[in-house]
């Protein structure tokens, strides 16, 4: 498959945050196996992220607070990246960042790195109070960073988006138009957990990001919607746990997926998922994966 | 409730203080697994035990299970307690905290080491299998209403006064009160002191960063390292 | 419980679309000892609603695309008001429509039925392809509608909100600044349900409106956000199953509750809500049940 | 599979064709309540039973019961077949489509009315209960292999032909295409055609307007004024 020059061996990959540096995931399945991997949200300093507690599990999804907590790029680029190097598969990272030189900085080190193909660009972090979300929420401020971005890196460039917004389909045009590659849709949408025994907010953050087999219908019509709006590829995300919920993304119009919170109920779901969407095609008599991609019969 | 698990491949090394993260039988009540500590291990008849109480909708779902059910589980998660250079241990629980204790004291006792627990609960019936740990040690028990061993909480214990004298290590596992109580009794005093945290998890592998306990050096996980923190790395 | 002068006798009220007109639950409940219920979406004109099929089934939810079918406002007025003049509870009617004008002579038409203490103005339907959402999407023709029917409706006048909506806080701040008395929060999210099988969409309308659990936390934290943003009291919505679930929506700043999609999985569930409330409050040794709203500890 | 469900209480009145709303047990995988079709009434032991054929989650979580479970219904729902005036009825069903047709049947008979059925197949395997149906008329039956009984689809059966000269009605039950074949066929001819439908619902009692099905008078709730419409006022 042809993700606008990234080539995938097959359309599943493992969503940002959920998957760690794929390192975690070696002693559960051949890593390699997939189409690619998006590793841990990315910033130019070192974040300690939120207090706990950061996790409410919630009706069919959880919600979280983690606020990219991670050691920074430099660290990324010398402890990690050696770690990740050897992976036969896409090791795209993925960039946050609280003001635009912040994320442009970022993205200039990963443009560096030989065997990192490509970055997803997360303007839609509902955890953290500058930046993150904030930028995916106006078509302004994510055409901003997103041409801000391009200046510096010369590879894929995928723009992850925010659900949390009125109408995701401009500011899908919006940062096609700044020249992303690819968009990536949904991030987590923006929630809360309570207690009503203890009155209090379950997370520290009183919101955070709702991920989960709870958030499908929508993450699908969001697919849906950027599908008629923009020409880039589209990796579909939100709530896939079984092949056949990753088929529909990809009718609906999603060129890849994302695997994500599914990674925590089952830490080789990924590749079952591959294993899966290889029965479908089969049993369809699809030959080309690529022909499901949009081929929603409406 | 004892969940006693047969695997159907041969055990791997388990450490004390390792746990499982269990896929809880479908329902539209839970969702992610559950992190349950391992109670004992049998590895001439591949076995795990868990001891499980009931105290949300996924230690319920379980406890429902009838015998024969299958289960699946990730294993063994975590760093586990260390028990290398253990000479001279007191073992404190409280509540559902005895769970680890069991294969903790035994892997002890096979270090020709005496084991000695001491176990906290709100009345006798909170006193889990105490004979089965008469085995492997020394039980010393309180109750905060007195009705079995001594009365009140286990910092109030006489063991706790020879913390540093005839104890030289303590492992801890309990609600977080009163594992912060006796980290600060052993604070004042000469001995390594191991607490077993039990923060709410996603993944336990470390990816989702979800579980997260606050040290000296910045957000560990507890579920890779931890569950078992050293009381001098944590922010207590 | 005073709303903002619309007198409850308990927090609980029914949603708009779940319960028809009460009579449906006759079998099952005294309706007269809810706080209120709020009768079916209403239009100016009779509306056919759209195609078989309007419902999908999701995790924990469900897709409804009925596309506000009822009869009109007259019909309304002749043959279902004097059905449920007697109840003892506050009867309601959600009012849609799709441009101004309707909304105001169908306001105006519920504003002579003496038995009528309020409308919940509908700005946010999902499944209707003019009018309905939209005007609940904008800060201008939200408040542009709620100030025409402010001029006509004299009575309680409650506006029902979109989570389709990058702020829904700016919105409600419009709405209560255009002369409404309360706002109800959320009506249902934009989302879609495709088989995979087919490869077609479930629903005629191909996206339709989710409701149940699976939105509660998403509801929780736009109930928290807009309780920040207004004086006027939230009735909170948004897959209540329990009592556990309304009280979380007090707790959050909702002064009164509406049970929805929970109402088909079990007919007599608002009742029974009803006791859990007063069940936990008795366990919790509160007297009032005011002084649980926004009593968010945090 | 058949389900036979013991009433706590005694039964209401139940028309034929009526169905029940039924709480599927907890699972992630399922939220909705499942409109099934009552298959039989016994009056004298306040039983219901119902026949499932196991087609999606529901269903399946349906066939996995014990005996001794617990079941929440509401019921018994939708308007049922009318059986006051009909003479000479040939009952036609289709797959699963048979279950409402024995208490059908039955009511016939206790009107004094011969009761004829008409059951239609993908082979042998899914004509059920053919003994129990012969007890209370006759029972012709179609496959589409021929491994049973006439070979092809009821529609092609000897009996279709005397519509309009032995029969006066036809109640119809099964998958739609074989539904409008029916009503293609007897519209030319001098009979009333009940057919039964089986709309997705969300509530069952008409108040959530999911299940609607398009008539001559515009949308129509199956729920609440089917499952049973006269095919005169439907759109086929």
């Amino acid at each position: 498959m042809n993700l606008n020059g990234l080539i995938l061996k097959n359309p599943v990959m493992t969503a940002s945050g959920t998957f760690g540096y794929g390192l975690e995931y070696d002693d559960f399945m051949d890593v390699s196996s997939l189409g690619g991997i998006i590793v841990k949200g990315t910033t130019l300093n070192p974040r300690e992220g939120n207090p706990y507690p950061r996790l409410a599990e919630v009706k069919q999804g959880m919600i979280n607070a983690v606020g990219l907590q991670n050691k920074g790029v430099d660290y990324f680029c010398k402890h990690i990246y050696p770690l990740v190097y050897n992976y036969k598969t896409n090791v795209l990272v993925n960039v946050s960042g609280s003001c635009i030189s912040d994320y442009v900085s970022t993205a200039e080190r990963i443009n560096e790195l030989e065997n990192i193909p490509g970055i997803e660009l997360n303007i839609s972090c509902p955890n953290v109070k500058e930046g993150g979300m904030a930028f995916g929420t106006s078509c302004e401020s994510a055409q901003k960073v997103v041409e801000a971005v391009r200046q510096v890196y010369k590879k894929h460039l995928m723009v992850k988006l925010s659900p949390n917004v009125t109408n995701i389909s401009e500011i899908a045009i919006a940062v096609e138009s700044a020249g992303a590659d690819s968009v990536s849709l949904i991030n987590t949408v923006l929630a809360m957990a309570i207690n009503s025994e203890t009155r209090r907010p379950v997370l520290s953050t009183i919101t955070g990001g709702l991920s989960g087999p709870a958030i499908k219908p929508i993450a699908l019509r969001m697919v849906w919607q950027v599908s008629k709006a923009v020409k880039i590829p589209i990796v579909g995300l939100g709530g896939i746990m079984t092949a056949a919920d990753a088929i529909e993304f990809m009718l609906a119009g999603a060129s890849a997926v994302e695997i994500g919170t599914a990674n925590f109920i089952d830490p080789a779901i990924s590749a079952k998922i591959v294993a899966g969407i290889i029965n479908y095609l089969e049993r369809h008599n699809i030959s080309d994966v690529n022909s499901i991609i949009g081929g929603l019969i409406v | 409730m004892k969940l006693i698990l047969q695997s159907p491949s041969n055990l791997p090394i388990i450490n004390p203080g390792q746990f499982v993260e269990v896929q809880t039988p479908d329902s539209s009540k839970t969702f992610l697994r559950r992190p349950i500590s391992i109670h004992d291990v049998d590895y001439t008849r591949n076995r795990l035990i868990l001891l499980v109480k009931t105290v949300g909708e996924g230690t319920k779902s379980l406890s429902n299970l009838s015998i024969g059910s299958t289960l699946n589980l990730v294993y063994p998660l975590g760093n586990g307690f260390d028990v290398s250079n253990v000479k001279h241990p007191l073992l404190i629980a409280g509540g559902v905290g005895i769970a680890p204790m069991m294969y903790l004291g035994k892997s002890l006792k096979k270090n020709d080491v005496e084991v000695n627990f001491l176990f906290g609960a709100k009345s006798s019936s909170g006193l889990l299998l105490e004979d089965e740990f008469r085995k492997v040690g020394n039980l010393y028990c309180t109750t905060e209403d007195g009705s079995a061993g001594t009365q009140g909480f286990v910092t109030q214990h006489a063991e706790i006064e020879k913390l540093g004298i005839d104890y030289d290590s303590v492992f801890v596992c309990g609600p977080i009160q009163m594992m912060k109580a006796v980290g600060n009794i052993v604070k004042q005093k000469d001995v390594t002191c191991y607490v077993s945290l039990e923060n709410t998890m996603a993944c336990g592998i470390g990816a989702c960063l979800c579980c997260v306990t606050d040290t000296v050096s910045g957000h560990k996980c507890v579920c890779t390292e931890g569950p078992v923190f050293d009381i001098k790395d944590l922010k207590w």
